[in-house]
C-alpha cells in the first residue's frame, strides 16, 4: 500500500503548491508515490468530518504531513496541532514553514498595529477591524516553533524535485540529503576575494556585457550589490544556476539561512564587516530577515530585552 | 432548529476561506457568506523598507499570480521614483505577464475547475479532483501539464525565476532578450496558442454544453463589472484605462491615479477580506440578495464583458460568438470559466505578437533609477480581477504608504450574493449533502480566488 | 685562523655541541633560543632568581608603544620550556678555561631557598612573610617580601627567598612562617650554594647594562627631593601591573601632577660628572614614548622634554618624534639643565635653562624625570676582565666592526648592550647574530647534544565514544581551600561520556602524571580534562603525559579552576564551587568534540637564496656556508660589494676596501656558494621550507633554484640632491663623492682650506621623514681627517640634530675640541648657497652668537640621504611582503622579530629594511643567517597544529574569507563534484595559516574553522556555561 | 543584589586570558557572573556566537581581544572592532539591548583593567534588567527552542 499524505497549508502564499504543480512529470511521480488523503488545493476533503455539521477538525491520519506556510492565526494552530497528530512523519514545506518568510515580517509591529494600518487604508470605509475571524497571532512563527518538525525544507518555493526527493527518501528510509551549502555554490559568476567598500543602494544594476554568459560577470556582491548569497541555503536552481542570477538580480535569500539557527542579518552585517565594507550605507538592515523572521529574529521595533 | 452549516476550507481556491450558511427554523436559508479567514499584513509591513524592494515582496501575495503583484508594484515603484521604462522593458514586462496568464488559467481550468465538470460536481470527493482526472483522463492531463509546463519554461527562459519573480525592476527589466530566445519563444507560443484553442474547442464540446443549464443559473446574480481596455476599447492586461460598467450597461472610463474616486472598500466583522464596491455610483453597499447596491465584479467575464473588442484575431472571433450566446454583459457566474479560455486565446496571440515586436531584443531594458521622494500607482489586470498597488516614498525612497487592492477582493461582495443565491436554490428543508454543497462551492470557485 | 666569519680550524677534535650565554635579558634568551633551535644544547646563566632581564620593567616599548610585558612574555615561556634550555638562575659565572669549541665554565649558583622542583607558585608564602623590603625591581618605589617572585610572569615560575631580608636566614630560626605553610612544602632553608662545571664549545656574553644611578650627582637632587625620579621609575608608575596601578601622582604628596620635566643626558654624553662620554642612544625615545603615553592617560599634564639632541635615528623613529611634537602637545625645548631646585615646601620643583633665543628662563614642575643612560655594571666589567676580554674606554666589549659579536677572545662572543648602548631590536639582532657565529665554529657539533623524546604509537580515537577521565587538582589548598572538591568531583562524575573522576593534591606533580598514564591505559580514557590552573603554563605538561601515555595530546582541556576561580573567589566558597563545575561541564563538552590533531611536517630543502651581494648579503651567504648550508647568491650588477664599494672605513677607523676584498673572495671560493651575476628573481613559488625561485640573467636566460629559505639583502640607493645648487655649481659635491676627491687628494680639496658640511640632505623632510642615520658620524669623521691634515682649515657642519649615537659620540667630541664649527639651522631655516667668483657663498643664520653667518666655502658637501632600493616593491610583490611607507622592508616586529617577515623563511638584513652604518648591516645579516640556520638546520619543519580547515561539506567558495586573512592562506579553486558541475571552494594553505580564525569569524556557513577552537567547541562551550543541563550524563 | 545571570566572556589566548590569570595571581576578586572562553584571537568569534549566547540566556557577552595594534595576528582585534559595530547594530535590529554585548581590550599585563572591565559590565546588565521581569525571574529571558 502507499503511504497516505496529508498537504496543509497556513500562513503562505500556496506558491510551494503551485510551484509542486509546475513540476510535470514529478506531479505524476508524486501522485503514484504517494496516496493524497487531504490537500485542500486539489480536493475536496473538509475539516468536518461530518460535512455541514460544527464538530471538531478532523485530519485523516497519514504517513507523511506536508505544511507550507508558518503560524499567523489561531487556526493555524489548530490545524497544525492536528497535523501533527495525524502525520507520523511532519515535514515542513518552504520558507514560511521553516523560517517564517514574508509573512513573519509582520513581527516588526504588534498584531494590533498591523489590523489598524490595514483596515484604515485610505480607500477603507470607517469600521471597527473584524473579529468574527479567526484571531491574528501576535508573532507569526515557523512550524517548527510550535510543534516537533521532522524534516524542514526551505525555499520559496522550494524545488519540487527536492520535495519528491525527501519524500522518496523517507518512504525508502534513506538518509535526507538536503542542500546545505549556501547559493554561492552554483552561482558562476567570477569572484577574487576583493570587493567593493560600500554597498549601493537597490536600485543599482549589475554591470555586465549583455550576451556574455554570466561566468563572465563578477560577483555581484564583489559589484557592491547586496547579494544574500553567502548567507542564504541554496538549492534554488537545482544544481544549476541559482534562480535570481540568471536574471542577474542579486539574492534576497529566499531560501533562509544556510544553518537552522544561522541568523542572514548578522551573517551578512558580519561578513560585509569583516571585509572591511561600510554596511551602514545598507537601508533598513531587518529586511534582510524578510525571509526568516521567525525565531524570535524579528520583533517589535523599539523593543528590547 | 436553527443551524448553521460550514464549509471548510473551500477547497480547490488559492487560500483560506469557508463558507457559512445559516438556516433558520425550517431549515431555509437565512443567511450564507464567504469568509475569508487570512490576513498577512502586507500594507503594514511594507512601510520603511527601500521601495526598489517591494517588488520583490509583494509577490508573496499570492503564489499564484505573483507575476501581477510583481509588476503591479513595479509600476507603481517607477511612479514613487519617476522613472518610466524604455521600450523593451515594458514588452518584457507586458510578456511576462501574458505567459503568467497563460500558466494560470491551464491551471485554474483543468486542475481547479475541471473535476467539477470532467467527474461530475455529484462524484466523490475522493476521485473529484486533479488526481481523478489524471485517471480518467491521463491523455489530457498529460497534455495540460506539458502546456503548463511550456509556459513556465518559456517564462524562466528569459526572466528567471518564474514564482516569485524578479526581472522586472524599477525602471524596467532586469535583462535583455536575445534574439535566439526570441526565436524559440515565438515557436513555443505557437504551440501554446493551438493549444489554447483546442482546450476552448475542448471545453465547448465536453463541459459547456453539457452545463448549459448550470452556466446560467448557479450563482447568478446581476452585478456591475470592472475591466481594463485601451484608448480604442480593446481587451488589455497590462496597462489602459480602467472601465467601470454598471449593472445597466453604462459605461464610465477612468484612468487608475483615479481610482479612490470610483472605489471604495467595505469592511465586514466576518471577513478579513476588504469588499470593494462602486463608490462612483453613490449608493454605497449593500450585500442583501434581494437589494444589492454598489457591486460589480471583476476578473475574466468582467473584462470580457466591459471591452468593445479584442485586438487579436481569434480571441476576437470567439468573443463575438459569446456574445452572440449570451449578450453583453452576461451575468451568468459559471461563465467566468468560458470567458477564461477566450482570455487563454488572447494572451497566446498577444505572446505572439510581443515577441514579434522588433523592439523587444533591443538591449537597454532599463533606466538610471534616483530614489526619493513620490507617490505611484500602478495596475494590471491580474486573472483573478483588477490588481492595485499604491505606494507613497520619503525622500530616501523608503515606503511610508501602502494601499493594495486585490483582484479577489472585487468579487468579495458577489461571491456573497453568489453563494446567497446558489444556497437558497440548492438547500431545501435543512437537506444539504455533499453535493449541493460542492455545487455552492462552485459558485465560489468559478472566480478563482 | 680565523676568518672573517670566525670559522676556526677544527682540526684538532671535534667542538663539544653545548653553549653558554650569560644573562638572561633579551638578548641573552634570544641567542640562547636560536641556539637551542638550531642544535646546541644551552645553558643559560642569569644573575637573578628570573629571567627576562630589563624588558619586564617597561611599560610600553617604542615606537610601537606595544605593551612591553606581552611581547616578551611568549618568549619567556619559550626559554622556560624549550628541552635544550637549561636555566641557572641565581648564577654568576667563575672563570673560563680551555679553548674554542671546549671550553669549561665554573659557574655558581647561589641557592634559591626554595625547591622549584616542588613550589607551585601559589603565593601563599608570599602573603604570609612579615617582611617587606624596598623592590628593586620596581626602581624602589614598592616593596615586596622576603619570600618573592621578581615579577608576577616570572621565568621560572618560583618563589625564592632574598636571605638578607629573611628573618630566619638573617636571625637564624626567627620566622619561618613559609615553611610551615607552603602546601607542598617546598622552603628548603638548608639551600646552599652550588658550583657547577660546564663544559661548552661557545660562550656568549650577554651581559646587559644597568641604569646611571643619578644619586651620584647632587645637582639632580635625586634622592633628596622625592619628585626627582628616573624614567625606569616613571616607567613602572605607568605600568598597570606596577605599583600604583598606572596612576600617576607626586611621590612626595600623592597629589595629582600637572607639570612633568623630562631631562635628557643624564648619565649620558656627560664627561665631566661622571666620565660617561658616550651617547646611551636610547634615551630620546624613551623619554618620548613616556611623555607620549602619560599624555595620552592625562591629556591636561603640561609635558616638557629638555634635550641636548633628538636622537631619533631608528627606524620609524622620527615619525614617533614628529607626531609627539605636532599632535601630543608635548613641548620639546633644546637645552641642557644643569640642576633642579626645591621651590617652596610642598614638594615644587624649580628648572633654569637657557633658551634657543638666549635668554634665561625658569620653570617649576611637579616633577622631574630624569632620562638616566646605560652603563656596564662594575661586576660584569670585572667579569670581562676575569675571562680576559677586552673593553672599550667606554667599558664595552671591544669589537670590530666587521666582527660584531666576536670578543676579542676566540670562541667568546657577545651581545646586547654588553656591546654598548643599543635598544631591543638591536640586542636581538645582537642575540641572534652572536647565535649564527657560534652555529659556524661548532657546525661540526650540531645536535651532538641535544635531546628529542619519543613517544608511544598513538590510538585512534575517531571511532571510538569519548570516555572521559577528569582530574581534579587541590593545589594544596589553593583551590581546595575555596572550592568543595569533593562535591566538584561528585558532580563531575555525573557529565556525559565521563568514566573516571580523580582527585590529586598537585595535578602537575610527576606522581599525579604516572597516574594519569596508568589510568588512561587502565580505563581505556580517549579524553582528559584537567581542573587546575592555567593551560598558558601547564598545557605543555599535560600534553606530554597524554602523548607518552599514547593518545593525541590535543585531546586535551583545562578547566581553569584555580586562577580564574578560586583565586578569584577566594571569599565566597559557594560561588567558587558552583563555578568550578561550569567550568568542569564546559571543558567536559569541549573535550567530547575535540579531534586528534596532527600538525603537518614538511622537510625542507637545506639551501638559502640570497638576494643582494653587498656586505649583508655576502656575510649571511658565508655564514650560511660556512654552518654547512648551501646558498644561492643573487647579484643584478657583475660586481659584489654594493654600497660599501664607496666605503672607506668605519666610524672607528677600520678600513673598508682590505675587509671587502677578503669577504669577497671568500664568498666567491666557498664550495657551498653559487654567485649569479647581472640576475635579478622574477618568478617565487613554494614557502617555508620548499621555495623555487625563478631567476633570470642578463642575456634573458632563466634558472630555477630550489630553496628553502631566503634573505633579502637588496639594499638601498643614495638620493641624487636636487637643493643646495647640487649639479650646478661643481663645488658642491655629495659625501661619497667627496669621499672619492678626498682619498685622492684631488685639488678643490687639497687646496681648499673652507669646508662647509650640510647634514640632512633629502633625509627628515616631508617626503622622506627618517633619518639616513650614518650621515652624522661620516662628515664628522671627514671633517676630522680634514682638519687634521690640516688644522688651519676652517670646517662647518650645518646641522640639525648631530646623531653619533653610541660610543661615536667620542667623534663629535673631538671634532668639537678640533675647533670644527657646528651650527645647528632647524630653527631658523636651512643655508642658502650661492656662487661665489672660484668658491661657494653659504649663507646660514649663527645659533649660537644669533646673526646671520658667511661662509666662503672651497668645498660644501651634502650629506644626502639614503633611499630604499626601487627593486624594493617588485621583490615585495613576489614574496608577498610588506614595505613600509618609506619603501624599506618592514620587518614582522619592529623590537622582538627584526629580521623576520610574516611570511616565515623569508628574512632581511641591512640597508634594505632601514639606513644603518656598516656594523650595523653585519650585525644584521648574522642575524637573518642565524634566523635562516636554525630553520635549515632543522630539516623538517612541524606546522601550527591549530589552523584553519575548511569543511568541504559546508565551504560552496562565497570567498568572503579570502581578503580577511592576513596572511593571505586563502585561495579559491574549482573542481567538479561528480556530476561534472563546476563548483567552488576555498583551500587554506597549511603553511601559511597561523590559526587566527579571522576566516571563521567572517564564514557566514561555518565552512571554514580553526581545530581545536571551532565555532561548534565554542559553542558547546557556551551552552555548557549557561545550561547545566546540557552535558548531563545519560 | 540577587543577580545570578551568566556573563560569556571570550578572552584572547594572547592578552586577556593571561590578563584574567594574573588577576588571579594578584587575588583580585569580581563577581562569580563570569564565564571565560579561551579563544586563540578576538577576530576568531563570530557574532553568531554571541547571539547564541544571548539566545541561550546569558545576560551579556564580552569579547576582550589585545589593544589595537598589539594583535598576536596583525589585525583580528581590528577586525572584531569592525564586527562590534555590526554586533551593536544589530542587536538592535533583533529587539537585545545592545548593552549587552561589550567589546574592550585588555593587555596580558593589565589584570586590573579586564577586572574593571567585568564590574562595569555586570553594573551596566544589572542596571538594564532592573524592574524587568527578566530581572526577578534571575536569568535573561530564554527564546523557545525546546520544541
Amino acid at each position: 500500500m502507499k503511504p497516505r499524505l496529508n498537504f496543509e497549508w497556513l500562513h503562505g502564499c500556496s506558491g510551494c503548491e503551485i510551484a509542486l504543480l509546475n513540476s510535470g512529470e514529478l506531479l505524476f511521480s508524486l501522485f503514484q508515490l504517494v496516496d493524497i488523503v487531504h490537500f485542500p488545493l486539489l480536493m475536496d476533503h473538509k475539516y468536518i468530518a461530518d460535512p455541514g455539521e460544527e464538530g471538531d477538525l478532523s485530519l485523516p491520519e497519514a504517513d507523511i504531513g506536508l505544511v507550507t506556510g508558518g503560524v499567523g492565526l489561531a487556526s493555524h494552530l489548530k490545524i497544525l496541532t492536528a497535523m501533527r497528530r495525524q502525520c507520523r512523519v511532519l515535514i515542513a514545506v518552504g520558507t514560511c514553514a521553516g523560517h517564517g518568510g514574508i509573512p513573519a515580517m509582520r513581527n516588526q509591529w504588534t498584531a494590533g498595529q498591523t489590523m489598524e494600518t490595514v483596515f484604515s487604508t485610505a480607500t477603507t470605509d470607517t469600521a471597527p477591524v473584524p473579529d468574527g475571524v479567526p484571531a491574528l497571532l501576535d508573532r507569526v512563527s515557523s512550524i517548527d516553533e510550535q510543534v516537533r518538525v521532522d524534516v524542514c525544507l526551505p525555499g520559496c518555493p522550494p524545488r519540487p524535485e527536492m520535495i519528491i526527493a525527501v519524500l522518496e527518501a523517507l518512504i525508502q528510509r534513506e538518509e535526507q540529503r538536503l542542500p546545505h551549502k549556501s547559493v554561492c555554490e552554483t552561482c558562476p559568476t567570477v569572484r577574487t576575494g576583493k570587493g567593493q567598500a560600500t554597498i549601493h543602494r537597490g536600485t543599482v544594476r549589475a554591470a555586465y556585457t549583455p550576451g556574455e554568459p554570466l561566468d563572465r560577470m563578477r560577483c555581484l556582491l564583489e559589484q557592491g550589490l547586496l547579494c544574500m548569497g553567502p548567507v542564504t541555503a541554496g538549492g534554488c536552481g537545482g544544481r544549476d544556476v541559482p534562480l535570481c542570477l540568471r536574471s542577474r538580480v542579486s539574492c534576497r535569500g529566499c531560501y533562509g539561512p544556510v544553518r537552522k539557527y544561522g541568523n542572514q542579518l548578522l551573517d551578512m552585517m558580519n561578513a560585509l564587516a569583516s571585509n572591511g565594507i561600510d554596511y551602514r550605507t545598507i537601508i533598513d538592515r531587518t529586511s534582510l530577515l524578510r525571509f526568516s523572521g521567525a525565531h524570535g529574529r524579528l520583533r517589535p521595533k523599539g523593543e528590547r530585552k | 432548529m436553527k443551524r448553521a452549516i460550514t464549509i471548510e476550507p473551500i477547497t480547490r481556491i488559492e487560500g483560506h476561506a469557508r463558507i457559512r450558511i445559516d438556516l433558520d427554523e425550517s431549515g431555509r436559508v437565512s443567511d450564507a457568506r464567504v469568509e475569508i479567514t487570512a490576513l498577512r499584513g502586507f500594507e503594514q509591513f511594507v512601510i520603511g523598507r527601500p521601495a526598489e524592494e517591494i517588488p520583490r515582496i509583494v509577490t508573496r501575495i499570492c503564489g499564484i499570480c505573483p507575476w501581477m503583484h510583481h509588476l503591479a508594484a513595479v509600476k507603481a515603484i517607477d511612479g514613487c521614483f519617476g522613472v518610466s521604462p524604455p521600450p523593451a522593458g515594458n514588452l518584457l514586462r507586458e510578456l511576462a505577464q501574458v505567459l503568467a496568464h497563460i500558466h494560470d488559467k491551464i491551471l485554474h481550468f483543468f486542475f481547479l475547475a475541471a473535476p467539477d465538470f470532467v467527474l461530475g460536481p455529484e462524484s466523490d470527493y475522493s476521485v473529484r479532483n486533479v488526481m481523478g482526472l489524471v485517471r480518467s483522463e491521463p491523455e489530457l492531463a498529460a497534455r495540460v501539464v506539458r502546456m503548463r509546463q511550456l509556459a513556465l519554461a518559456m517564462l524562466e527562459r528569459f526572466a528567471g525565476k518564474a514564482i516569485h519573480p524578479v526581472a522586472g525592476v524599477v525602471g524596467g527589466f532586469a535583462r535583455p532578450m536575445d534574439a535566439g530566445e526570441q526565436r524559440d519563444l515565438l515557436a513555443d507560443g505557437q504551440v501554446l496558442l493551438d493549444f489554447a484553442c483546442q482546450s476552448l474547442a475542448f471545453a465547448k464540446e465536453r463541459i459547456f454544453s453539457r452545463f448549459v443549464e448550470e452556466m446560467l443559473s448557479l450563482g447568478s446574480v446581476t452585478t456591475g463589472f470592472l475591466g481594463t481596455v485601451d484608448a480604442q476599447g480593446s481587451l488589455r492586461l497590462y496597462d489602459g484605462l480602467l472601465r467601470l460598467m454598471d449593472p445597466g450597461g453604462g459605461l464610465v472610463e477612468f484612468p487608475v491615479e483615479e481610482y479612490d474616486q470610483f472605489l471604495a472598500e467595505h469592511v465586514e466583522p466576518w471577513s478579513y477580506a476588504k469588499m470593494v464596491y462602486a463608490r462612483s455610483w453613490g449608493e454605497g453597499i449593500s450585500l442583501d440578495s434581494s437589494q444589492p447596491r454598489g457591486i460589480y465584479r471583476a476578473n475574466t467575464l468582467a473584462r470580457i464583458n466591459v471591452c468593445d473588442h479584442i485586438a487579436t484575431p481569434r480571441a476576437q472571433e470567439e468573443l463575438e460568438a459569446f456574445r452572440e450566446l449570451f449578450g453583453r454583459p452576461a451575468q451568468g457566474t459559471l461563465l467566468y470559466h468560458w470567458a477564461r479560455l477566450i482570455e487563454l486565446v488572447y494572451a497566446c496571440e498577444r505572446t505572439l505578437e510581443l515577441l514579434a515586436d522588433e523592439r523587444i531584443v533591443e538591449p537597454l531594458v532599463h533606466h538610471v533609477v534616483e530614489p526619493g521622494a513620490g507617490r505611484g500607482i500602478g495596475h494590471v489586470e491580474a486573472p483573478r480581477g483588477t490588481l492595485l498597488h499604491e505606494y507613497a516614498t520619503d525622500g530616501n525612497g523608503c515606503i511610508t504608504r501602502a494601499n493594495l487592492i486585490v483582484g479577489t477582493t472585487h468579487n468579495v461582495a458577489p461571491m456573497q450574493l453568489c453563494v446567497r443565491q446558489a444556497a437558497d436554490r440548492l438547500i431545501g428543508n435543512g437537506a444539504a449533502d455533499e453535493e449541493i454543497l460542492n455545487r455552492i462551492e462552485m459558485a465560489v470557485r468559478a472566480y478563482d480566488p | 685562523m680565523i676568518g672573517h666569519n670566525g670559522s676556526v680550524d677544527m682540526t684538532a677534535s671535534e667542538p663539544v655541541g653545548a653553549v653558554m650565554v650569560i644573562g638572561g635579558g633579551i638578548s641573552g634568551m634570544r641567542a640562547a633560543l636560536d641556539l637551542a633551535d638550531s642544535g646546541y644544547y644551552v645553558y643559560l646563566v642569569e644573575k637573578t632568581g628570573a629571567i627576562g632581564g630589563a624588558m619586564p620593567q617597561y611599560n610600553k616599548v617604542f615606537p610601537t608603544n606595544d605593551c612591553s610585558m606581552c611581547i616578551i612574555a611568549p618568549k619567556l615561556v619559550e626559554c622556560g620550556r624549550h628541552a635544550n634550555i637549561r636555566i641557572l638562575t641565581l648564577g654568576s659565572v667563575l672563570d673560563i678555561a680551555g679553548r674554542p669549541g671546549d671550553f669549561v665554565v665554573r659557574v655558581r649558583q647561589k641557592p634559591r631557598y626554595v625547591d622549584t622542583e616542588k613550589c607551585i607558585a601559589c603565593g601563599q608564602c608570599s602573603a604570609h612573610c612579615p617582611q617587606s623590603v624596598d623592590d628593586p625591581f620596581s626602581g624602589h618605589i614598592a616593596g615586596r617580601k622576603a619570600i618573592y617572585i621578581k615579577y608576577p610572569q616570572a621565568v621560572p615560575f618560583k618563589y625564592q627567598i632574598d636571605a638578607e631580608a629573611c628573618l630566619y636566614l638573617s636571625q637564624e630560626g626567627k620566622c619561618g612562617v613559609c615553611a610551615e605553610i607552603c602546601p607542598p612544602e617546598a622552603i628548603r632553608f638548608d639551600d646552599r650554594a652550588l658550583e657547577e662545571e660546564i663544559r661548552v664549545g661557545a660562550v656568549v656574553m650577554a651581559l646587559g647594562f644597568q641604569t646611571f644611578n643619578p644619586a651620584v650627582i647632587k645637582a639632580w637632587g635625586y634622592g633628596v627631593y622625592p619628585n626627582v625620579i628616573t624614567s625606569l621609575q616613571f616607567e613602572r608608575y605607568l605600568a598597570p601591573d606596577g605599583p600604583t596601578s598606572g596612576v600617576l601622582h607626586r611621590p612626595s604628596d600623592g597629589k595629582p601632577v600637572r607639570r612633568i620635566a623630562f631631562l635628557q643626558c643624564i648619565g649620558s654624553r656627560d664627561k665631566h660628572h661622571c666620565g660617561n662620554e658616550y651617547c646611551s642612544s636610547v634615551c630620546c625615545m624613551y623619554a618620548i614614548k613616556e611623555a607620549v603615553m602619560v599624555k595620552e592617560a592625562n591629556p591636561e599634564l603640561e609635558v616638557t622634554i629638555f634635550y641636548t639632541d633628538i636622537r631619533t635615528h631608528g627606524k620609524e623613529f622620527d615619525r614617533y618624534f614628529e607626531r609627539a611634537r605636532s599632535e601630543t602637545g608635548i613641548r620639546f625645548v633644546r637645552s641642557r639643565i644643569h640642576g633642579v631646585e626645591p621651590r617652596g615646601t610642598r614638594g615644587d620643583l624649580r628648572l633654569h635653562y637657557i633658551s634657543v633665543q638666549g635668554r634665561q628662563v625658569e620653570e617649576i614642575v611637579d616633577l622631574v624625570v630624569l632620562s638616566v643612560g646605560l652603563e656596564t655594571a662594575d661586576d660584569m666589567v670585572s667579569l670581562a676582565d676575569r675571562i680576559g676580554i677586552q673593553m672599550t674606554p667606554d667599558r664595552f666589549a671591544a669589537i670590530s666592526a666587521f666582527m660584531p659579536v666576536h670578543t676579542s677572545r676566540e670562541g667568546i662572543f657577545t651581545c646586547g648592550a654588553f656591546n654598548g648602548p643599543r635598544d631591543i631590536p638591536q640586542s636581538v639582532i645582537g642575540g641572534s647574530a652572536a647565535a649564527a657565529s657560534v652555529a659556524v665554529l661548532l657546525s661540526g657539533a650540531r645536535h651532538s647534544l641535544t635531546r628529542t623524546a619519543s613517544f608511544p604509537l598513538e590510538q585512534d580515537v575517531r571511532l571510538r565514544e569519548p570516555r572521559i577521565g577528569v582530574f581534579i587538582c587541590h593545589c594544596g589548598t589553593n583551590i581546595a581551600g575555596v572550592v568543595d572538591i569533593e562535591e566538584v568531583a561528585a558532580y563531575a562524575a555525573t557529565l556525559a561520556n565521563v568514566v573516571s573522576v580523580e582527585r590529586n593534591l598537585f595535578t602537575c606533580a610527576q606522581d599525579t602524571q604516572d597516574i594519569m598514564g596508568q589510568q588512561i591505559r587502565d580505563r581505556e580514557l580517549n579524553r582528559i580534562v584537567v581542573a587546575a590552573c592555567t593551560p598558558r603554563t601547564h598545557e605543555p605538561l599535560f600534553r606530554a603525559t597524554l602523548r607518552s601515555a599514547g593518545i593525541n595530546e590535543y585531546l586535551l582541556e583545562m578547566a581553569n579552576i584555580r586562577n580564574q576561580n578560586a583565586w578569584v573567589h577566594g571569599f565566597d566558597q559557594q560561588t567558587a564551587t558552583a563555578k568550578a563545575k561550569d567550568l568542569i561541564r564546559m571543558a567536559v563538552a569541549k573535550v567530547s568534540g575535540l579531534r586528534a590533531l596532527h600538525p603537518l611536517r614538511i622537510p625542507i630543502t637545506p639551501s638559502a637564496l640570497v638576494i643582494g651581494g653587498g656586505v649583508a648579503g655576502m656575510t649571511a651567504a658565508l655564514n650560511l656556508a660556512l654552518q654547512g648550508f648551501d646558498v644561492h647568491l643573487v647579484e643584478k650588477t657583475g660586481q659584489l660589494g654594493g654600497n660599501a664599494l664607496h666605503l672607506f672605513q668605519t666610524w672607528s677607523g677600520e678600513h673598508v676596501p682590505r675587509y671587502l676584498d677578503g669577504l669577497r673572495s671568500e664568498v666567491v671560493n666557498h664550495p657551498r656558494i653559487a654567485v649569479f651575476y647581472h640576475s635579478t628573481v622574477v618568478e617565487v613559488a613554494g614557502h617555508v621550507g620548499n621555495f623555487t625561485t625563478t631567476l633570470r640573467g642578463d642575456s634573458g636566460r632563466r634558472k630555477t633554484v630550489r630553496h628553502g629559505v631566503v634573505l633579502i639583502t637588496t639594499g638601498a640607493k643614495r638620493y641624487i640632491p636636487e637643493e643646495f645648487e647640487y649639479g650646478k655649481i661643481p663645488k658642491v659635491v655629495a659625501s661619497i663623492e667627496f669621499d672619492k676627491l678626498h682619498m685622492h687628494n684631488e685639488a678643490r680639496v687639497a687646496r681648499g682650506t673652507s669646508f662647509v658640511f650640510i647634514q640632512c640632505v633629502g633625509s627628515r623632510n616631508q617626503e622622506r621623514p627618517y633619518c639616513s642615520k650614518s650621515c652624522c658620524t661620516h662628515s664628522i669623521q671627514s671633517a676630522i681627517k680634514l682638519k687634521k691634515e690640516a688644522p688651519s682649515r676652517r670646517i662647518y657642519i650645518l646641522y640639525r640634530e648631530i646623531r653619533t649615537y653610541g660610543q661615536r659620540e667620542r667623534l663629535y667630541n673631538k671634532a668639537r675640541e678640533l675647533g670644527i664649527v657646528f651650527i645647528n639651522y632647524e630653527l631658523h631655516g636651512p643655508p642658502k648657497l650661492s656662487r661665489e667668483r672660484d668658491g661657494v657663498l653659504v649663507e646660514v643664520w649663527d645659533h649660537v652668537l644669533h646673526r646671520p653667518l658667511q661662509i666662503q666655502a672651497d668645498v660644501v658637501i651634502l650629506a644626502s640621504a639614503t633611499l630604499a632600493s626601487p627593486d624594493a616593491s617588485d621583490l615585495a610583490n613576489l614574496f608577498k611582503l610588506p614595505l613600509n611607507a618609506d619603501g624599506f622592508f618592514q620587518e614582522a616586529h619592529a623590537k622582538l622579530r627584526p629580521v623576520e617577515f610574516h611570511v616565515d623563511g623569508v628574512f632581511v638584513a641591512g640597508l634594505a629594511h632601514y639606513p644603518k652604518p656598516l656594523e650595523e648591516s653585519i650585525s644584521q645579516a648574522l642575524a637573518a643567517a642565524g634566523k635562516a640556520g636554525c630553520l635549515l638546520a632543522r630539516k623538517e619543519i612541524a606546522l601550527e597544529a591549530y589552523v584553519a580547515q575548511v569543511d568541504p561539506g559546508r565551504c560552496d567558495g562565497c570567498g568572503l574569507c579570502i581578503e580577511v586573512c592576513p596572511y593571505r592562506a586563502i585561495t579559491l579553486v574549482e573542481y567538479e563534484d561528480e556530476k561534472g558541475v563546476v563548483l567552488k571552494s576555498v583551500v587554506i594553505d597549511q603553511v601559511l595559516c597561523k590559526g587566527c580564525g579571522i576566516c571563521q569569524g567572517t564564514c557566514p556557513k561555518q565552512g571554514v574553522d580553526v581545530a581545536g577552537f571551532t565555532c561548534a567547541q565554542i559553542e558547546a562551550q557556551v551552552d555548557a556555561a549557561l545550561d547545566d543541563t546540557v552535558a548531563e550524563g545519560t | 543584589m540577587n543577580w545570578d545571570a551568566k556573563i560569556i566572556a571570550f578572552c584572547c589566548n594572547w592578552c586577556s586570558y593571561a590578563a584574567a590569570d594574573l588577576a588571579g595571581i594578584s587575588r583580585l576578586q569580581y563577581s562569580g557572573s563570569i564565564r571565560i572562553i579561551r579563544v586563540l584571537c578576538s577576530g576568531m568569534v563570530h557574532p553568531q556566537q554571541v547571539l547564541h549566547a544571548l539566545d541561550k540566556g546569558a545576560a551579556g557577552v564580552m569579547l576582550i581581544g589585545c589593544h589595537l595594534g598589539e594583535c598576536h595576528y596583525l589585525k583580528g582585534n581590528e577586525v572584531a572592532l569592525a564586527r562590534a559595530e555590526v554586533i551593536v547594530d544589530t542587536l538592535e535590529d533583533l529587539g537585545y539591548a545592545s548593552e549587552r554585548f561589550e567589546l574592550t581590550w585588555v593587555s596580558s599585563a593589565e589584570p586590573e583593567r579586564l577586572v574593571k572591565a567585568f564590574h562595569h559590565m555586570i553594573a551596566r546588565l544589572a542596571d538594564l534588567d532592573r524592574g524587568s521581569p527578566v530581572f526577578t525571574a534571575g536569568g535573561a529571558g530564554r527564546l523557545i527552542n525546546e520544541t
